[in-house]
C-alpha cells in the first residue's frame, strides 16, 4: 500500500501531484512545476485560434463583391488589432476576475495588463492536476474574444463604415462577449450548469443573433435581392475555409486546457461533425438542385465544425454524426429560409453560425457521452436556458448599440460610398491591382 | 445601324443599365477598361497618395438601329452623370455599323440586332 | 544498483515506465498515464497533416484552367468529407483491427465508430514506452487516408463528372487503401519487413500507380496535347507547395509517434530533402533551358518531400541530400517523358508521387543510418518487394475500379461540359468573379 | 530536509534533474531524458518559422506588379531551398561551433552535415534544465537563416536577376548572417551583452540595412517615382499578413527553447504589439489622410512584430504596448521621409525591418521586466553596441557583396526584362494565367 | 477593309479559332467581356438560384480585306453555334476600316492585315 | 473624326502612353486583350515549352479629331516599335467616327474629344 502510494508519487509527477507539486527554487520559496506538455498544445491552440482569423477574412472575404474585398477582410483584421488590445488592458480581467457589479461581469485588479499573471505566483494556472502559464490560457482565451466580433461583421458585410464598425465591436466585445463569457465560464451564474465546452452559446449563437439585429436594423445592400450579388473569388474561399476547419482543432481541442483524453475526444468529434457537415450539405444539394456547389461544402464544414463547438468535450463519434446532419439540415433551411424572408444578413451569419450553434448547444443533450447526476431533463433545460440568455442578451444589447453607434459616428454606408465600393470609398486602395492595367 | 460604345464609371454601370433597359434596349456587350482623361482619382500606399495614369472604367457596347440611337444615348446621358456631371463621368462614341448577324440564326440586319 | 535502479524509477516516468505505468484512480482501478508532451506533437501532427488537404487543394487549383478551378479544389475537400466520415465508421478498423479474411484487412469490433477507444481502457495507445490517447492516433493516420485519393485526382483533373469521383475515392479508399496500409502498417503480410517511414508506399506509390491508370483509361483532355492549356493561378501553386511543405513536417515527423530523437531526425530530413529537392530541380531547368521556373522549384519541392517520407526516420541527413537530388532527376526525367508518351497525367501524380515514392522507397536501402541485422540485400530486396506489391495492387485493383464506375454512374466527363468547364458545368459556380463585370 | 530533497525528485524529473537525468540504455550506457513537452513546442516553432516564408512571399507578392509577382516569390522560396542546404552543409557549424578565426565565426566539424548531431550522445541539446533533440534546435536556427535573407529581397524587388540574387543570398548567408548569428548567439563577443531574444539585430536590422545598401547600390526601377506602381493583389497580401503574425508566435515564442512562463511571455507580448502596432497605424493614417488602409494596418502588425522580437522575453505586457506604438510611429515617419528622399526601398524593408528592429532593440531598454545587475545605463550601452555593430558590418560587407555579384554574374535587371516582367522574362510564367483568354 | 467584331460563347473560343485558321484568317484580337441578351445561365448560391445580369462572353475582333469578309463570317457561323443554335451565341458586327497600319513596319493597307 | 484602334505589346503601354501625351493626345482608354499573329513567345511547364495560341495584348483606344490622326498614329509608331521593329510589335486600325458625346457635359462633337 505505502509502497503502491510511494510508486504512484514516482510515476506521478507528470499527471497526479502537480497541482501540490512543488519544488526548492532558489530563492527558497517554492514553485509550481510547468506540465510542458500541456502548455506546448495549449500554445499551438493559442496559434491555430489565431490562425482562424486570417481564415475568417479570406472565407469572408471571398463572398463579397470584387470592390469590396479589402473592406470586408478589414474587418477581421481590425478585431485583432482591436480587441487584442482591450483584451489585454481589461477583457481578461472582466471575463475571467471574480465576480462583480452583481455578476454582470468580473474583475480583478491583477489581471489589468495582465500584470499580475506576468510573473511570480499568479502566473501559474492549475489546469485540473497540470499547472501551464496563466498567460498562456489569457492569450488563448483572448482568441476568442478577437473573432466573436469578427463573425458579426458577415451579416452587414459591403454597407458599414469602417470607423463605425471599429466602435461598434469595441463596445460589442465590452458589454455583451466579456459578460457573456463571465457567465458561463469565468464563474457567472450560467457557470456549470449549461454545457458549452469551446463557445456554442458565448460564441457563435451570441454573434449569430447580433449579426441578424444588425442586418435588419441597418436593412439591405442596395439593389439586394434584385440584382445578382456574385462572390468575387470563391477559390479564396475555400482556402479560408480549410485554415478555419485546421484552427477549430485549436479552438475546439484547445478549450480542453489539457493535453490527453479529452483533447483527443474533443479533436476527434470536430473532425467528424465537419466532415459530416460537409457530406450532408452536399447531399442536400444534390437531392435539391442536382449539383453540389464548392460554397455549399464549405457550408456543410462550417455548420458542422459550429455546431460541435459546445458538444465538443461530451459527445461520443455517433453523436458528432448526429449533429453535423443536423446542422447542415437546419443551416440549409434557414439560409433558404432567408431568400424566402427576404432579409440581408449578407454571409448568413445567423443562418449559419446562429442556427448550428443552437442545433448543437441544444441537441448535444440528445447525444451526450454519459447523462450527468442529475439527468437529461435537467440539462436538457439548462442547455436551452443558456441558448436563451444568450439570445435575449445579445440580441437586445447589441440592439441598443448598433442604433446608438449609427446615430452619432455613423454606421451605416453612404449610398454614393456603397456603389463605389468599400476598397476605395473607405479604404483608398483596390483589392486586386491585377485586374487594372497599370 | 450604328454601333455605340460608351466609356462610363464602374460605380455607374447597374444604373446605365436599368436606364438601357427602361429605353428597351436589353442587348449589351460590356467591358472592363482603364482610361485616362481629366479625371484623378488617388490611392493610398504607405503615407502616401498615388495617383494612378490609368483609372478603371467599364466600356459598354451597343448596336442598335438608327431609330435607337437617341433613346440609348438619352438613356446613358441621364444615369451616367455623378450629380450634375463631375470630371471623369465618361464618353460616348457612335460607328457607323455595316452588317449585324445574329449568330444562333444567321439572320441579317437590323432584325438581328 | 538498488539506488540505481530506483533513480531510474524516479527519473523514468517521462519515458521509462510509463508502458507499465499506472495510478490509482477514483474509481479504485488503475489507469495508465499519458504522455501529455508526445500527446500534443501527435496532436499538432493531425492538424499539419490536415493542413496539406487545402494546401493540395491550392496547389492543384492553380495549375488548372480558370474554368476548372473550383472542380479541381473540390475534389480535395470532397475526400475531406467523404474519407472522414468513412474513416471514423470502418476504415480504421480495416487498417489496425487484427487481421481477417486470409490477412487481406483488419477488423476490430470496437473500432467500428471508434466506439471502443474513446473512453475507457482501450482510450489508450502505447506509443513505445509512452502513452497518447488512442483517438489521436486513430485521426492521425485518418488525415493519410484522406490524403491519398486526394491525390490521385491531379491526374484526371479537368475531366471527370463529381459524382463519379465521389464514388470512386470511397471505393478506392476501402479496396486499396485500407487493405495496403494493413498489409504494411497495420500487421499485416510486410509488416516489418519494407520500411515504409510515412508512407511512400502506402500512399505515394498507391497514388501515383492509380492515377496512372486512371489517366490511361478515361484518356486525354480535348485538344491535349496541341492546344496549350495555361495554368489559372502559379501564385496559388506557390501558396499550396508552401502549405504542403509545412504540413509534411506533420506527416513525416508525426510518423514516428513520439516527441523524441526519431521525430527530429525526420523533421530535419524531410526539411533537407524538400530543400535539397527544389535546388536540384531548379538547376536541371537552368542548364536544360538557362531559365528556373517557380513551377520547377515548387515540383522540386514536392519531389523531395515523397522521396524522404518512406525514408524519413531511418535516414541521415545526407541521405536525405542523396535522395533529394536523385528525386529532382527521376521525377523531371519522367515529366518530360510524359510529354514525348503523349499520355495526359494532367498533374503529374505519377510523374511526381509515383516516381518519387519509388526512388525513396528503393534509394532509402542505399542510405540507411545502420543497415539491419538482415543485411542490406535482404532490405533491399523487401524495399522492391513492397514496392511492387503496391504497384501491382494498386495498379490492377484501381483498373477495376475505373471501368466500373464509368461504366455504371459515369466518370469521365461529356466533352460539352468538360468544354463548358468543370466550375459552371458541374457546380453552378465560377471561381474568379471578379473577372467578370458584375 | 532529505524527504524534502526526495520529494523534489520525485516530482522533478519533468523539469528539474534532466540536466543530469539518465536512465539505463539497453547498451549500459546511460543517456539523457528528452523532455517531450519541451520538444513538441520546438518542432511546433520549427513549423511555424517554416511557414513565415510562404507568409512572406505572399505578403511581398501581392504588392509588386502584376508581371513580377511570381519572381518576387521565387525570392523567398529560393532562400528555403539554398539556405536550406548550406545551413545544413556548414551554416549551423558556422553560427553554432566554438569560436574560430579570431571569433570571426564558428566551427564544429561534428556540426558538419549536423552528422555528429544526428544521434549518438551529440543528439541531446541541453536547453536549461530540460533536454531536447539537438537536431531540433538546429532547425529551429535553421529557419530564421532562411528568413532573414528572403526579407531582403523586398528592397530591390522588381529589378533583379534571379541567377545573381541566387547567389548573393548564399554570400550573404555565409558571411553576414553566420557571422553576425554567431557573435550574438553563438558565443561569440556580443554573447550575454546586447539582449536579442529573437534576432532584432541578427535578423531584422541586418536585413534592413542590407536592403537600403542594395536599394541605394542597384538604383530604382524604370519610372519610379514618376509612375505610379500598383500592389497586383493587396488581398494575397493580407493573406500573408495573417500568416506572418501566425508564425511569428513561434520565432519569438520558441526562441525561449523551452514550453513554459519565458515561452509564455514570449507569445504574450508579440500578440500585443503586432496588435497595438496595427491599430497605432491605423490610427496615424486616419488622422494624416482620413483613411485607414488595410496595407496601413498590415504594416503596423509588422512593425510591431519587429519591434518585439528583441525582446519578447523581457518585457512585460505594458511594454510590449509601448514598444507597438514606438514601432508604428518610427515606421510610418521612415516610409514617409523615404517618399521625400526618393530611393527605391521597393518594399520598405528598411523603413519597417531595420526602424522597427532598431526602435524594439534600443528601446526594451526601456521596459524591461527587471533590469540586470550591470544597471540601466550599461544595458543601453550594451543595446545601442549591438545595433551599431550589426549596422556597420551589415552595411560593410552587403555593399562589397552586391558590388561583387553586379560585377560579376550580373544583379541587376536589364531594362528590356524590367519592362517585360521578371515572371516571363526571367521564369517563362505568368502568375495569374486567368487573367488572358487561353 | 472591314472590322469584324464577333460576340461569342466563351466555350466555343477554340473552335472558331480553328475555323478561322482553317479560312486562312490567322490574325486576331481577343478579349474577355460580358454581356446581357436573352440568354440566361444562373449559378447556385447557397441553395438559391442566381441569375447574373451579365454573362462572360468573348469578344474577338478581326481587321479583314474586304474579299475575307464573308470566309471569316461564315467560319464563325459554322463554329460558334451550341447544336443548331442555341440562345446566347452572340453575334457578328461588320464596321467599314478606313486604315491599318502594321506598327512593325509601318506598311498602311490591304497588306497590312 | 476617327476612332484610332492600337494593339500593341504590354511592355510597350508606358512608353506609347507618354508618347501620346507628348503628342497632346490625352485621353485615352486602355484595355487587356489576347493576340494571335505572327509572334510567338513560349512559356516553360514542367521542362517543356508552352506555345500559347493567344498572346497578352494591350488594346488603347482614341478618339480624335482628323487633324490629330496623323500625330496619333506618328506618335504610336515611334513608341511601340520594339527596336527597329519586331514580330508582335501590333496593329494600328482607324474606325470613322460619327458622333462623340461627353457625358458630364452633353458637348457634342469635335469639342467633346
Ligand atoms: N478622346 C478619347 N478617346 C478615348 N477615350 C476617351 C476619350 N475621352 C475620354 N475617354 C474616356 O473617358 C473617360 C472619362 O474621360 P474624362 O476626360 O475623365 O471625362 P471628362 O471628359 O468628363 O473630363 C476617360 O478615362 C477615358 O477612358
Ligand atoms: N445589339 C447588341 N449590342 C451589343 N451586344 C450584343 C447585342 N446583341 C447581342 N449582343 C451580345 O451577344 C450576346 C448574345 O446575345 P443573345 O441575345 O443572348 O443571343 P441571341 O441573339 O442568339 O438571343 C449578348 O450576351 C451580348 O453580349
Ligand atoms: N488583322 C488583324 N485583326 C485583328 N487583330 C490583329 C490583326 N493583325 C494583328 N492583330 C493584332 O496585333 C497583334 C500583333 O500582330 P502580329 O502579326 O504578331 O505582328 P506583326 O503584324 O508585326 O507580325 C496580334 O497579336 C493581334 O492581336
Amino acid at each position: 500500500m505505502n509502497l503502491r502510494k510511494h510508486f504512484a508519487a514516482v510515476v506521478g509527477p507528470a499527471c497526479l501531484l502537480c497541482f501540490s507539486a512543488s519544488v526548492l527554487a532558489q530563492d527558497g520559496v517554492t514553485e509550481p512545476v510547468i506540465d510542458t506538455g500541456t502548455t506546448a498544445w495549449m500554445l499551438v491552440s493559442t496559434t491555430l485560434v489565431l490562425l482562424m482569423v486570417p481564415g475568417l477574412a479570406m472565407f469572408y472575404g471571398g463572398l463579397v463583391r470584387t470592390k469590396n474585398v479589402l473592406g470586408t477582410m478589414m474587418h477581421s483584421f481590425a478585431a485583432m488589432a482591436i480587441i487584442g488590445v482591450i483584451w489585454v488592458v481589461c477583457g481578461y480581467a472582466m471575463c475571467f476576475g471574480s465576480s462583480t457589479l452583481g455578476g454582470w461581469c468580473g474583475w480583478d485588479s491583477g489581471y489589468f495588463l495582465l500584470s499580475g499573471i506576468d510573473h511570480g505566483p499568479g502566473a501559474y494556472y492549475h489546469a485540473g492536476d497540470l499547472v501551464i502559464p496563466h498567460l498562456v490560457f489569457a492569450m488563448f482565451q483572448g482568441k476568442f474574444a478577437i473573432i466573436t466580433p469578427a463573425l458579426i461583421a458577415g451579416a452587414f458585410a459591403e454597407r458599414v463604415r469602417f470607423r463605425g464598425y471599429c466602435v461598434f465591436i469595441a463596445l460589442w466585445s465590452l458589454l455583451i462577449y466579456n459578460p457573456l463569457c463571465h457567465w458561463v465560464w469565468g464563474g457567472g451564474f450560467l457557470t456549470g450548469e449549461a454545457i458549452d465546452f469551446a463557445g456554442g452559446t458565448v460564441i457563435h449563437i451570441s454573434a449569430g443573433v447580433a449579426g441578424l439585429v444588425c442586418a435588419l436594423y441597418l436593412g439591405a445592400r442596395k439593389g439586394y435581392p434584385k440584382t445578382a450579388m456574385h462572390p468575387n473569388n470563391l477559390v479564396m474561399t475555400m482556402m479560408g475555409a480549410g485554415l478555419l476547419w485546421v484552427g477549430w482543432f485549436g479552438f475546439n481541442a484547445g478549450s480542453s486546457v489539457a493535453s490527453g483524453i479529452k483533447t483527443a475526444q474533443a479533436l476527434t468529434v470536430t473532425q467528424i461533425a465537419a466532415a459530416t457537415g460537409a457530406l450532408m450539405w452536399v447531399l442536400i444539394e444534390a437531392v435539391h438542385h442536382k449539383k453540389a456547389t464548392s460554397l455549399g461544402l464549405m457550408s456543410g464544414i462550417l455548420a458542422g465544425l459550429v455546431a460541435i463547438t459546445p458538444a465538443a468535450g461530451d459527445v461520443p463519434p455517433y453523436g458528432a454524426i448526429v449533429l453535423g446532419v443536423a446542422a447542415s439540415l437546419f443551416c440549409y433551411g434557414a439560409v433558404v429560409a432567408k431568400g424566402r424572408l427576404g432579409y440581408d444578413d449578407t454571409l448568413d451569419v445567423f443562418g449559419i453560425h446562429g442556427v448550428a450553434g443552437i442545433v448543437g448547444a441544444i441537441g448535444l443533450a440528445f447525444v451526450l457521452r454519459s447523462i450527468p447526476e442529475h439527468g437529461f431533463a435537467t440539462q436538457l433545460w439548462y442547455q436551452v436556458k443558456g441558448v436563451g440568455v444568450s439570445i435575449v442578451y445579445a440580441g437586445v444589447v447589441t440592439l441598443i448599440l448598433v442604433v446608438l453607434v449609427d446615430k452619432t459616428i455613423g454606421l451605416k454606408l453612404g449610398d454614393k460610398d456603397e456603389m463605389a465600393g468599400m476598397d476605395h470609398a473607405l479604404h483608398g486602395e483596390h483589392g486586386f491591382g491585377l485586374l487594372n492595367l497599370n | 445601324m450604328k454601333l455605340i460604345i460608351a466609356i462610363i464609371q464602374p460605380d455607374k454601370l447597374e444604373e446605365v443599365h436599368h436606364a438601357l433597359v427602361g429605353a428597351e434596349i436589353f442587348r449589351i456587350t460590356v467591358s472592363r477598361c482603364t482610361g485616362h482623361g481629366q479625371a484623378e482619382d488617388p490611392d493610398l500606399y504607405r503615407g502616401q497618395e498615388v495617383k494612378p495614369s490609368l483609372l478603371p472604367k467599364v466600356r459598354i457596347e451597343i448596336a442598335v438601329n438608327d431609330s435607337f440611337v437617341k433613346p440609348t444615348v438619352d438613356a446613358i446621358l441621364s444615369a451616367a452623370k455623378h450629380g450634375g456631371g463631375a470630371i471623369g463621368d465618361g464618353k460616348i462614341f457612335i460607328l457607323p455599323l455595316e452588317e449585324c448577324i445574329r449568330i444562333r440564326t444567321g439572320e441579317r440586319g437590323g432584325s438581328a440586332i
